[in-house]
């Protein structure tokens, strides 16, 4: 793929798509939380204007409703909501090192290489643009899955959450020019209920174990103890 | 379209409508009234569709054009699976009404949360109505999404620290699987938009599944693994099965009762329709098998763990959770292993299965509330305390187990004639998961339908009639099928192989 | 069924498969009856257990008729798979284990009215033990009328789950319910392995109906897998060491009645099975199957009876004596299979009857041995012998029907067991005609082991005689036991006159029998009448004969003779006083009590010294404080250790290991779905 | 068969059973006359076991108030299925209905019938000695009946007939052939003898120490005639296994058809034979003494490995291939 022969607007999909990646490395190693939703809303505010402008390029009218609905809804409305739950339960100065970041981090790279090699086999030679766009949007997922595993806070994981949604946003997009209007509404929906029951249970969570740290919540398991 | 409306319609404006209502005995009937709605719809579609094949449409197509509506497509397949999820829906919730009444009595929930339940129950009935009629895999996630969102706010309905903490490890552990599971559809979707002309249509099922030989390989491989992972996570696929027993146990028994019944299914068809998509795309390539393969895979790990999971259990719920698993696992492995035979099979296993789990699921309900606890350890004598009770344990477990002359028998007789057929050394190992599983189950329900009971234990105010009816159903499954239910369930076959068993 | 065809005095395959059909109707009808003891107790004794006499009855025509026809007939009923009808088929073979449910049955039903009687007043459920008798008959009856693959299993493990529910009947006890569990999960494990045999025939054939199996063109591998698996299948239910683990823990505990149906006829059930499948459906007969159900036969009857001489519990005895016979049947299934793959279609039919005259006779003699036991346990509520003694005298009639039990069993002349064992010994030492050399040598083995368990049940039977109806009371519960009711001993009597019947009339029975070689193998006995109904000639007259009439007529014409002679001839003549009471010897020391006697224990000492390497035995002897002295012996199957307990441990270590997948922890759980995914995608590409 | 169920054949049949139960005593008689002389003692005379079961019947009977009708039946039962065991060995001629109606497994049985009654006697008086009694003689029956079989199994595969007469005919009609297998057998069938028939070293028939007692310990309790039936069954027991063992494996002289010739030939040469074995057999007695019970089985496992190697060694050996 020669970036030189792409028009400019592709040009500017590539960095905004690398600065997307970029910050999801950010929100994996960002030990504020503050920070993160931070991290987070700037994410959705780039997944959006890559939908902004994937809707200039390709002329799909619909995709500029979906990239108002992106903007709204992952840089704004959740991100606030966050804010306002983490202020609620005394979580504004709560910081959270990885046990060992460089190794995570490690891991990161390790998946975004691997994300790589896994599509280069999918796509004639052609639509190299699309297979690489795909190849940042499945890092971006796994990465936030594997935030998910490293990070013990439940905030965060939820944050994790979010931003693999972002990671899928971005291939829905970027790749196909946008889902159909239905099933778009219905993912926005979805996640935006997903996210006032995480609120909830964040107040749940606090009242029965006292804290948000995932790795208390121990009580269901197999192990220890012999049943009989 | 009336039927399919009826179908949908009556539980979704029934969810709306139960959180309206305040009284907690009003509440009970109403449910009940309006799943036997539903019932009554999903019977009418079953006739639709027994008379013309298949039935579909779309919903709001006025709205937002021809294209872009919800696209609804029942056929054999569905249909089966509908009229099942609308039935087990009624019993439930005949079942669903006194033992909340009495949930409410002892105090472990107050009527607001009474009124989020009913409201919810409704809703999760939707979701999963929606995601087997619909035609659009979006929508099919956005319902099966719906479906975990709906059961979320039930499984830590108690507000016990146990049950909080299970619902966050279901909410968690399933908003990733089906985030993955939606990164596959847009995968899916990106494969069609290579030749697929209309945008919108990309996503509908009928459609892809016309054209599955011309998408691309390489993308559906990629695809599958996401779905399967995805789904799997839903159907309760070891390893990524461990939100289920903990969903299973800490929420309310009924809603084990669907969950267990009702939502694996659902999680597994999803899979299946797309594994139907993706054998059309891989016919031509060098492993056309390949998601059979995945699918049998996943299907037998899970099947044995789960089987040696159930020796170590110490709640009744969890335990019952982990047969569901193994259940699955067998499924799986069926459809995995493709041809008429197997897949026959699977179908008519999740028809026992359903009916019989969802049996048992209410029975237990009764036990932990004669015993006061789900302990497996302090559940003793049932069968004397109160004969109902402990028979309707000891025939569930007997018929789960695969005792004929129960149907879960006859399906399981056909999954291993299926497999002795096309994969024999895998008979082995089904073997010895099913003794193994078998020992298990038998080894608990023992001590707690036998034996002396406890000083002081009291027969409780139940119903046994679900249980009776599903037993009976299986019970009937299993001396003999009726001719409409092996046309039909035949039919489904043919729509998934390609062949005819009968 | 009409009304007119059942009236219908001809003889016909179609009268006695409506027979049949009336048989299972019954069976039906007496568990659905049942349903109703719950509010009226009376019903199970009054209407459900007679109703059980009425089935073994229908059952009993329906396959004296089979066998006299000796055709086949079959239909097929509306249920079952769409594409697997039931099939139904009445042969000589289904005719002649119908007869053996059907004569066993028949003397429960007798004997079951007043034996339930006694359940009225406890705690456990009349309405079980009414429907799951009932079910567990249609179960038996099913499977020996099935000819499809399908309701063969139905009725298999409709007979397993039925039969497990009696065997929990008296669920309070902790090791009742182990027994219950051990049972069914054996049963289970074992209709898997016969549906997998099903299954491999099914293959290579077009459908699962007895027809296509039997006509499916299966290669020699897959017969022999085919046979290896319903050997085992079969073997687990008949009880055949090593798999026998279950049988002496299950059928003891269940109510005596049960226990003679499970010990007496459901044994004889998986005898069916196994012949059906090896012999009807797989066909090509390999020697190597011969020596191996030789071998396996051998070893069950040896440790069967060796375990049953260790045994004080007299239930649990008569179970592992049941081990024991069915090795005996299986010896001679062996040597049928040996023949039969050389050839020796004679010979090979020749054992096969040994082998069904030796299941018809331990049904009739372990049933009555059960049901005697039954009458015991009624009448006394003990099982161990060590507390009994004496029973001759308080309950003559069971006493007398027991020892014709214990003689029939024994093989003794001219009781039933001894026929078919003499026919086992004929059958052996027809090796002679084979021309493997290995073969040859490994038969005579057979045939000594044979012999010496004949000569070990005698001593088992002559300890369970001894202690329990002879010599003086070693409690007092025992001695104080009550004569059972009329009913129970009618139901013994039934069982008694046959064994002695069966001994006696050998050439009739076997006329009977001969239908069922020649419908199976293609060949019957003709020698066996040659010379009439007194001669019993088997291979030829000059081979061997046995005149069970004459032995009987002799004996008993020697021994009145002797009796009348010395007790009237000799006594008129000498004028002294005949028979004189007095006090047993005393040696001089202290007069003999009744804890002097020798007990089970101590009878069966020698025995346990010479074979005491096959168990695993801990015997201590302590001294307390006051000085006395206490003996422990504790006496365990090896086999636990060898084999069962290893696999429990596996499946213990194996479940600790897995269930570390549920650590509790929700990253964990992330972890895997994340590894899952990578494992996968790196898979695929 | 057919040629054995003559009139006259069930006329010689009953005399020839007749004369078992006659002569039984009177070769205890003569054994225990040349065990004397062995020991240098006189002894009894001949005639002594007649005079004694002559005085056993005569007396009274007395039986304990322990016991079951069993106790009393039991005798009868006894004397009667060793009799009938007794009658189908051929003693004087061969083919007679007798051997027709019962065949060597039938004999075992019969003797098997005898054994087990007569333990189940011995422990209906309820004392130790008769328990300790029974238990011992079946340990002993147990093993021997094995290697009883074993051993006429061995000559029943030879001659292919279970049938006594036919296996003596088939030996007659051989003329004299050496056999390995009969070698075994003959060790075999002897060493089964001793122990069946309560001899030395296996049991002491005139021991009257009660712990080392086995068939005696079960008679304790008889009296009168019932233990005259109980002896005399006992004699008709060595007089068979003597019979058995001569007639067998040397059957020379034996009568093949009912001539009076034949039948007086048959007498004599069996009476000979018999003489003979009985001295051998006390010769034994007088230079063996009794074991310990539990060195018992392996006396037997010694002759259940001969009849067994007999058996083996006709199949491998004798019969080709």
């Amino acid at each position: 793929m020669n970036l030189t022969l792409l028009p400019l607007l592709q040009q500017l999909l590539l960095v905004l798509a690398a600065i997307v990646l970029f910050l999801s490395f950010v929100l994996l190693a960002q030990v504020r939380l503050i920070s993160a939703i931070h991290a987070f809303a700037w994410q959705g505010a780039l997944v959006a204007a890559v939908t902004a402008v994937v809707a200039a390029t390709g002329q799909v009218h619909h995709l500029y409703f979906s990239a108002a609905l992106t903007l709204a809804l992952k840089a704004l409305l959740i991100p606030w909501m966050l804010h306002r739950l983490t202020r609620r339960l005394n979580l504004e100065r709560h910081t959270e090192s990885l046990q060992s970041p460089a190794l995570v981090t490690m891991g990161a790279v390790a998946l975004v290489i691997f994300s790589y090699w896994l599509v280069l086999p999918m796509i004639h030679a052609e639509m190299t643009f699309t297979r690489n766009i795909i190849a940042i949007s499945l890092s971006v997922v796994l990465i936030g899955l594997l935030m998910m595993v490293f990070r013990t806070q439940a905030v965060a994981q939820v944050l994790g959450f979010m931003s693999m949604e972002n990671g899928l946003f971005l291939a829905a997009v970027s790749a196909t020019d946008g889902m159909p209007l239905v099933v778009e509404l219905g993912v926005a929906f979805d996640v935006l209920v997903a996210m006032v029951l995480f609120g909830v249970f964040f107040l749940q969570l606090r009242d029965s174990i006292d804290s948000l740290d995932v790795d208390r919540l121990n009580r269901l398991r197999e192990t220890g103890g012999d049943s009989q | 379209m009336t039927p399919l409306l009826l179908v949908l319609l009556t539980p979704l404006l029934g969810a709306l409508a139960l959180g309206l209502v305040r009284r907690p005995v009003v509440a009970g009937w109403f449910n009940l009234g309006v799943s036997v709605i539903s019932l009554g719809g999903a019977l009418w579609l079953g006739a639709a569709v027994a008379v013309t094949g298949e039935v579909s449409g779309t919903l709001g197509a006025q709205l937002f054009g021809p294209s872009a509506g919800l696209g609804f497509r029942v056929d054999a397949f569905n249909v089966y699976l509908v009229v099942l999820t609308a039935f087990v829906g009624v019993t439930t919730s005949i079942f669903s009404r006194p033992y909340m009444r009495y949930v409410l009595e002892i105090g472990r929930i107050g009527p607001r949360r009474m009124r989020t339940y009913h409201s919810m129950y409704q809703l999760f009935m939707f979701t999963m109505l929606l995601a087997l009629t619909t035609d659009n895999l979006g929508v099919m996630w956005v319902a099966v999404e719906g479906a975990t969102l709906a059961t979320v706010l039930l499984v830590s309905l108690y507000r016990t620290p146990e049950a909080v903490e299970a619902a966050w490890k279901y909410f968690i552990l399933c908003g990733v699987g089906i985030a993955l599971a939606l990164f596959g559809t847009v995968l899916t979707y990106f494969a069609a938009q290579q030749v697929i002309a209309d945008p919108a249509a990309g996503l509908t099922w009928s459609t892809l599944y016309a054209n599955a030989g011309g998408l691309e390989p390489a993308v559906m491989r990629l695809a599958f693994v996401f779905l399967l992972v995805g789904y799997g996570t839903k159907v309760g696929l070891v390893p990524m099965h461990q939100w289920l027993p903990d969903a299973h146990s800490e929420g309310p028994t009924p809603m084990s009762a669907v969950l267990s019944g009702l939502l694996l299914n659902v999680a597994l068809y999803a899979v299946v329709r797309l594994k139907m998509l993706v054998d059309g795309s891989l016919a031509e390539t060098a492993s056309p098998q390949l998601a059979g393969h995945l699918l049998m895979g996943f299907g037998l790990v899970s099947f044995l763990v789960a089987g040696l999971f159930l020796h170590r259990q110490r709640d009744i719920k969890r335990m019952f959770s982990y047969s569901s698993i193994e259940h699955m696992g067998l499924m799986t492995f069926a459809f995995g292993l493709g041809g008429p035979l197997a897949t026959f099979g699977a179908l008519l296993h999740m028809l026992v299965h359903s009916l019989t789990k969802s049996a048992i699921f209410i029975t237990v309900g009764h036990a932990t509330h004669i015993a006061g606890t789900q302990s497996i350890d302090q559940i003793r004598g049932l069968i004397r305390t109160q004969p109902a009770v402990g028979w309707s344990l000891l025939i569930g477990v007997a018929a789960i187990a695969g005792f004929p002359p129960f149907g879960v028998f006859m399906s399981e007789f056909l999954l291993l004639t299926a497999t002795m057929k096309s994969a024999p050394w895998f008979t082995l190992a089904l073997l010895s998961g099913l003794a193994v599983a078998f020992a298990g189950l038998f080894r608990h329900i023992h001590p707690m339908v036998y034996g002396v009971p406890p000083e002081g234990q009291q027969p409780v105010e139940a119903n046994m009639i679900p249980v009776a009816v599903h037993l009976s159903l299986v019970l009937w499954l299993g001396l003999a099928i009726p001719g409409f239910l092996a046309g039909w369930l035949d039919r489904a076959t043919l729509l998934i192989t390609g062949a005819h068993l009968l | 069924m009409s009304l007119t065809a059942l009236l219908t005095p001809a003889l016909s395959m179609d009268t006695a498969l409506h027979l049949a059909g009336l048989a299972v109707v019954l069976a039906l009808l007496s568990s659905i009856v049942s349903l109703a003891a719950r509010r009226a107790p009376w019903v199970l004794r009054r209407v459900a257990t007679p109703l059980l006499g009425f089935v073994g009855l229908a059952a009993l025509a329906a396959g004296v008729m089979a066998l006299l026809v000796g055709e086949v007939v079959s239909v097929t009923l509306p249920l079952g798979l769409p594409w697997l009808p039931w099939h139904i088929r009445l042969d000589a073979l289904s005719g002649f284990f119908l007869a053996v449910i059907g004569v066993v049955t028949c003397a429960v039903g007798i004997y079951g009215p007043s034996y339930v009687r006694s359940f009225e007043h406890g705690k456990d459920s009349l309405t079980a033990l009414g429907g799951f008798s009932g079910l567990f008959l249609t179960g038996m009856l099913l499977v020996v009328l099935a000819d499809d693959a399908f309701l063969f299993m139905v009725a298999w493990e409709l007979m397993s789950l039925s039969s497990y529910f009696l065997v929990a009947f008296h669920h309070e006890h902790a090791e009742n319910r182990r027994a219950a569990f051990l049972y069914l999960l054996m049963a289970h494990v074992g209709g898997l392995m016969i549906l997998l045999a099903y299954g491999v025939l099914a293959a290579f054939g077009d459908s699962f109906a007895f027809v296509d199996l039997r006509a499916a063109p299966v290669p020699a591998v897959w017969a022999g897998v085919a046979f290896a698996l319903a050997f085992v299948g079969f073997g687990m239910k008949a009880g055949l060491v090593p798999l026998h683990a279950w049988l002496p823990e299950a059928h003891p505990v269940a109510p005596s009645h049960i226990s003679a149906l499970m010990s007496g006829v459901m044994l004889k059930v998986a005898v069916y099975g196994f012949i059906r499948v090896c012999f009807d459906l797989i066909g090509q007969i390999q020697w190597q199957w011969g020596v191996v159900v030789l071998a396996i036969g051998c070893l069950s009857a040896l440790f069967g009876v060796l375990s049953a001489l260790m045994q004080t519990d007299l239930k649990r005895l008569l179970a592992y004596s049941s081990v024991e016979n069915l090795g005996i049947i299986f010896i001679a299934l062996g040597l049928s299979l040996v023949f039969l793959s050389a050839d020796f279609t004679e010979l090979g039919a020749l054992a096969f009857v040994a082998a069904l005259y030796h299941c018809l006779n331990h049904a009739l003699f372990k049933g009555l041995l059960f049901l005697g036991a039954g009458a015991i346990l009624h009448g006394t509520h003990e099982r161990d012998l060590d507390q009994m003694g004496g029973l001759l005298r308080r309950m003559p009639w069971t006493g007398l029907f027991f020892l014709v039990g214990v003689l029939s069993i024994s093989a003794l002349p001219p009781f039933n067991g001894f026929v078919s064992e003499w026919l086992t010994f004929q059958a052996a030492l027809q090796a002679w005609q084979l021309d493997s050399g290995v073969l040859r040598s490994l038969i005579p083995i057979a045939s000594a082991v044979l012999a010496l368990t004949g000569a070990l049940v005698a001593v088992t039977f002559v300890k369970v005689y001894g202690i329990a109806f002879l010599g003086q009371a070693r409690s007092r519960h025992v001695r104080r036991a009550r004569r059972g009711p009329w009913g129970m001993l009618a139901g013994q009597g039934l069982l008694a006159v046959l064994c002695l019947a069966l001994g006696v009339l050998p050439t009739w029975v076997i006329g009977l029998i001969d239908a069922v070689p020649r419908q199976v193998l293609g060949d019957g006995l003709p020698q066996a009448g040659a010379y009439g109904w007194l001669w019993l000639t088997p291979v030829s007259p000059q081979t061997a004969s046995y005149s069970g009439p004459l032995v009987v007529l002799m004996l008993a014409g020697i021994g009145l003779t002797a009796f009348w002679g010395l007790n009237h001839l000799w006594a008129k003549g000498a004028a002294v006083r005949w028979v004189h009471r007095g006090d047993a010897w005393d040696c001089g020391f202290a007069p003999p009590s009744p804890r002097m006697q020798y007990t089970a224990t101590s009878f069966a000492q020698p025995i346990r010294r010479v074979f005491g390497l096959l168990f695993q035995i801990e015997e201590s002897v302590t001294i307390q404080e006051d000085g006395s002295t206490r003996h422990r012996l504790r006496i365990r199957d090896r086999f636990w250790g060898l084999l069962y307990l290893p696999i429990a441990r596996a499946v213990e270590s194996s479940a600790r290991r897995v269930v570390r997948l549920q650590s509790g922890n929700v990253r964990v759980y992330l972890g895997w779905t994340l590894a899952t995914l990578v494992g996968l995608l790196w898979i695929i590409t | 068969m057919g040629n054995f169920l003559t009139g006259s054949g069930w006329g010689i049949a009953a005399l020839q059973s007749l004369l078992y139960v006659a002569l039984a005593p009177l070769l205890v008689g003569w054994l225990r006359k040349v065990k004397a002389r062995l020991q240098n003692r006189r002894g009894p005379s001949l005639l002594q076991p007649y005079r004694d079961l002559y005085k056993l019947l005569a007396k009274e009977a007395r039986v304990a108030h322990t016991t079951s009708p069993l106790f009393r039946a039991a005798p009868y039962i006894v004397f009667t299925a060793t009799w009938m065991a007794a009658a189908t060995v051929p003693l004087l001629v061969v083919d007679l209905p007798t051997a027709a109606i019962a065949d060597i497994i039938v004999l075992v049985g019969l003797l098997a019938l005898a054994r087990v009654f007569l333990a189940l006697a011995g422990m209906d008086v309820g004392t130790a000695f008769g328990g300790m009694g029974a238990s011992r003689e079946m340990l002993i029956g147990a093993l021997a009946e094995p290697a009883m079989l074993m051993a006429v199994f061995t000559l029943a595969m030879t001659a292919h007939s279970t049938n006594l007469s036919s296996v003596i005919d088939h030996h007659l009609s051989d003329g004299f052939v050496l056999r390995p297998s009969y070698l075994f057998a003959l060790g075999g069938l002897v060493l089964v003898a001793i122990a069946e028939t309560g001899r030395i070293p296996v049991d002491n028939p005139t021991t009257h120490l009660e712990l080392t007692m086995v068939h005696e310990a079960m008679l304790l309790e008889y009296s009168g005639r019932h233990l005259a039936l109980m002896e005399w069954a006992a004699q008709l027991k060595l007089l068979l296994y003597g019979t058995l063992i001569v007639n067998v494996f040397f059957p020379w002289g034996i009568g093949q058809g009912l001539s009076p010739a034949a039948l007086g030939l048959g007498l004599a040469a069996v009476v000979g034979k018999l003489a003979v074995l009985a001295a051998v057999l006390a010769v034994g007695e007088t230079v063996l003494a009794k074991m310990r019970l539990f060195r018992a089985p392996a006396f037997l496992n010694l002759a259940l490995l001969l009849s067994l190697l007999g058996l083996l060694s006709h199949v491998i050996l004798e019969v080709g291939a």
